[in-house]
């Protein structure tokens, strides 16, 4: 089975405690599914989920968007900068 | 904007480039080279906006602030909000700078300058671009309270309870 | 905001004075300096306004602009100008100067800097500042046209046919 | 007969060629009498007047302000900073 690298930002990165994840992906799951993933092989992550924010190739994706394991991926809490 | 003529025999083609100026940078933001870089003769109106590191946020002490940012997908978003701001004023120059790392008191985080031929513009525009970098643009601060505490700010506010002892449920 | 502390035996009389920060030069306008003079922690954000001589103006060339002031009505309108917009926002500090005497294209006319604890304040703030400044302060500025002839510049235009000939007849 | 000292700015002083104009001035008469005044002692301000401002002690004065000679009195088109 292949794998999605998925980048990890600010509280997001803290809670799993390294900056990437690798999630065994399948070619077109979605983010709704990337975030289920996330939520099993990241328990401490859990309680950050509902709020994360998913990027893919430097664009926010809503939750039926299909990621590719080509694909730029990253996930993060909702951003505080300025 | 720069003008970029290219000459084939009898035909030209001009391309009209709009010179971005955005950057990210770790070193302390120099927000008077950011300013004289959108100044032009063209333009009657230069506004500069400054965020700075404040002390109090809700009554509590700040010391510190710690910036992170996702670089590549920052600098892309900053440079679509300025096309997006340009699209609705007749903006001359725009720089961004955003800061990450470490911050103390008094310190810039981030510096928007526009320059615009008339003042409600450029006051519009420089407002309109603070506004979208903070709702759009990945960035993140880690709060550094007095009482030794550290916190990452995302809006919306910190986990309820309930959330936390479900994820360990 | 300056605290003055005065203690007569067992009386303390506190005044607070705010810094007023204010003038009228004949020299470029360091709005670097300007700008760090209201920078404070308490403040997260800062906006400076720089309006600068424009070339063009309804479609006809300038080359210069000459300022003339009536310097000691212009710092009392303005002292009125800053108490004004505090009684509107929280501001920390301001900072105003305007520039007299031939300016060429480019140069900076005058700056505006204000701090606020937020930022919609600051913006607030800093566009009330100039749009007022521009209606009440007396400065005028005369026109300098490529064609060699100059122009006093009074909001309503110039005189009309009829009130010229109404004033020689 | 006292008299009252007026400064003109801009394209009033221009206008005038001074940048003070002495009026005859009785204790009692009005910004309104000023205006009238300057009208007929300069006649190339006639075209202004309309629009001329007032300020008497660094403030705007309407035209039923009562000037006295001791005030600092001074008369300009509408402004143009900034």
């Amino acid at each position: 089975m292949k794998s999605l690298s998925v980048k990890l930002f600010a509280k997001a990165r803290d809670l799993v405690g390294s900056p990437t994840v690798e999630l065994p992906w399948s070619d077109g799951e979605t983010v709704a599914a990337l975030k289920q993933r996330l939520s099993e092989q990241c328990p401490d992550l859990k309680p950050l989920v509902p709020r994360l924010l998913v990027a893919v190739n430097n664009n926010y994706a809503a939750d039926d968007c299909v990621l590719k394991t080509t694909d730029e991926v990253a996930c993060f809490p909702p951003v505080s900068g300025g | 904007m720069v003008c970029v003529c290219l000459v084939f025999g009898s035909w030209t083609l001009v391309f009209l480039i709009n010179t971005t100026m955005i950057s990210l940078t770790h070193e302390p933001i120099d927000y008077h080279s950011l300013t004289e870089a959108v100044r032009s003769p063209q333009s009657g109106a230069v506004v500069l906006f400054l965020g700075t590191v404040r002390e109090l946020t809700a009554g509590r002490q700040t010391v510190a602030l710690d910036y992170e940012g996702y670089p590549e997908m920052a600098r892309a978003k900053l440079e679509e909000l300025e096309q997006a701001a340009r699209s609705r004023w007749p903006i001359d120059k725009v720089a961004i700078v955003h800061r990450l790392g470490h911050l103390e008191l008094g310190d810039i985080s981030v510096a928007v300058a526009v320059s615009c031929p008339h003042r409600k513009q450029a006051f519009e525009a420089g407002q309109f671009l603070i506004d979208e970098l903070k709702v759009s643009v990945p960035i993140w601060k880690r709060e550094n309270w007095a009482d030794g505490s550290t916190e990452w700010v995302h809006p919306g506010g910190e986990m309820t309870k309930g959330e936390i002892d479900g994820a360990k449920g």
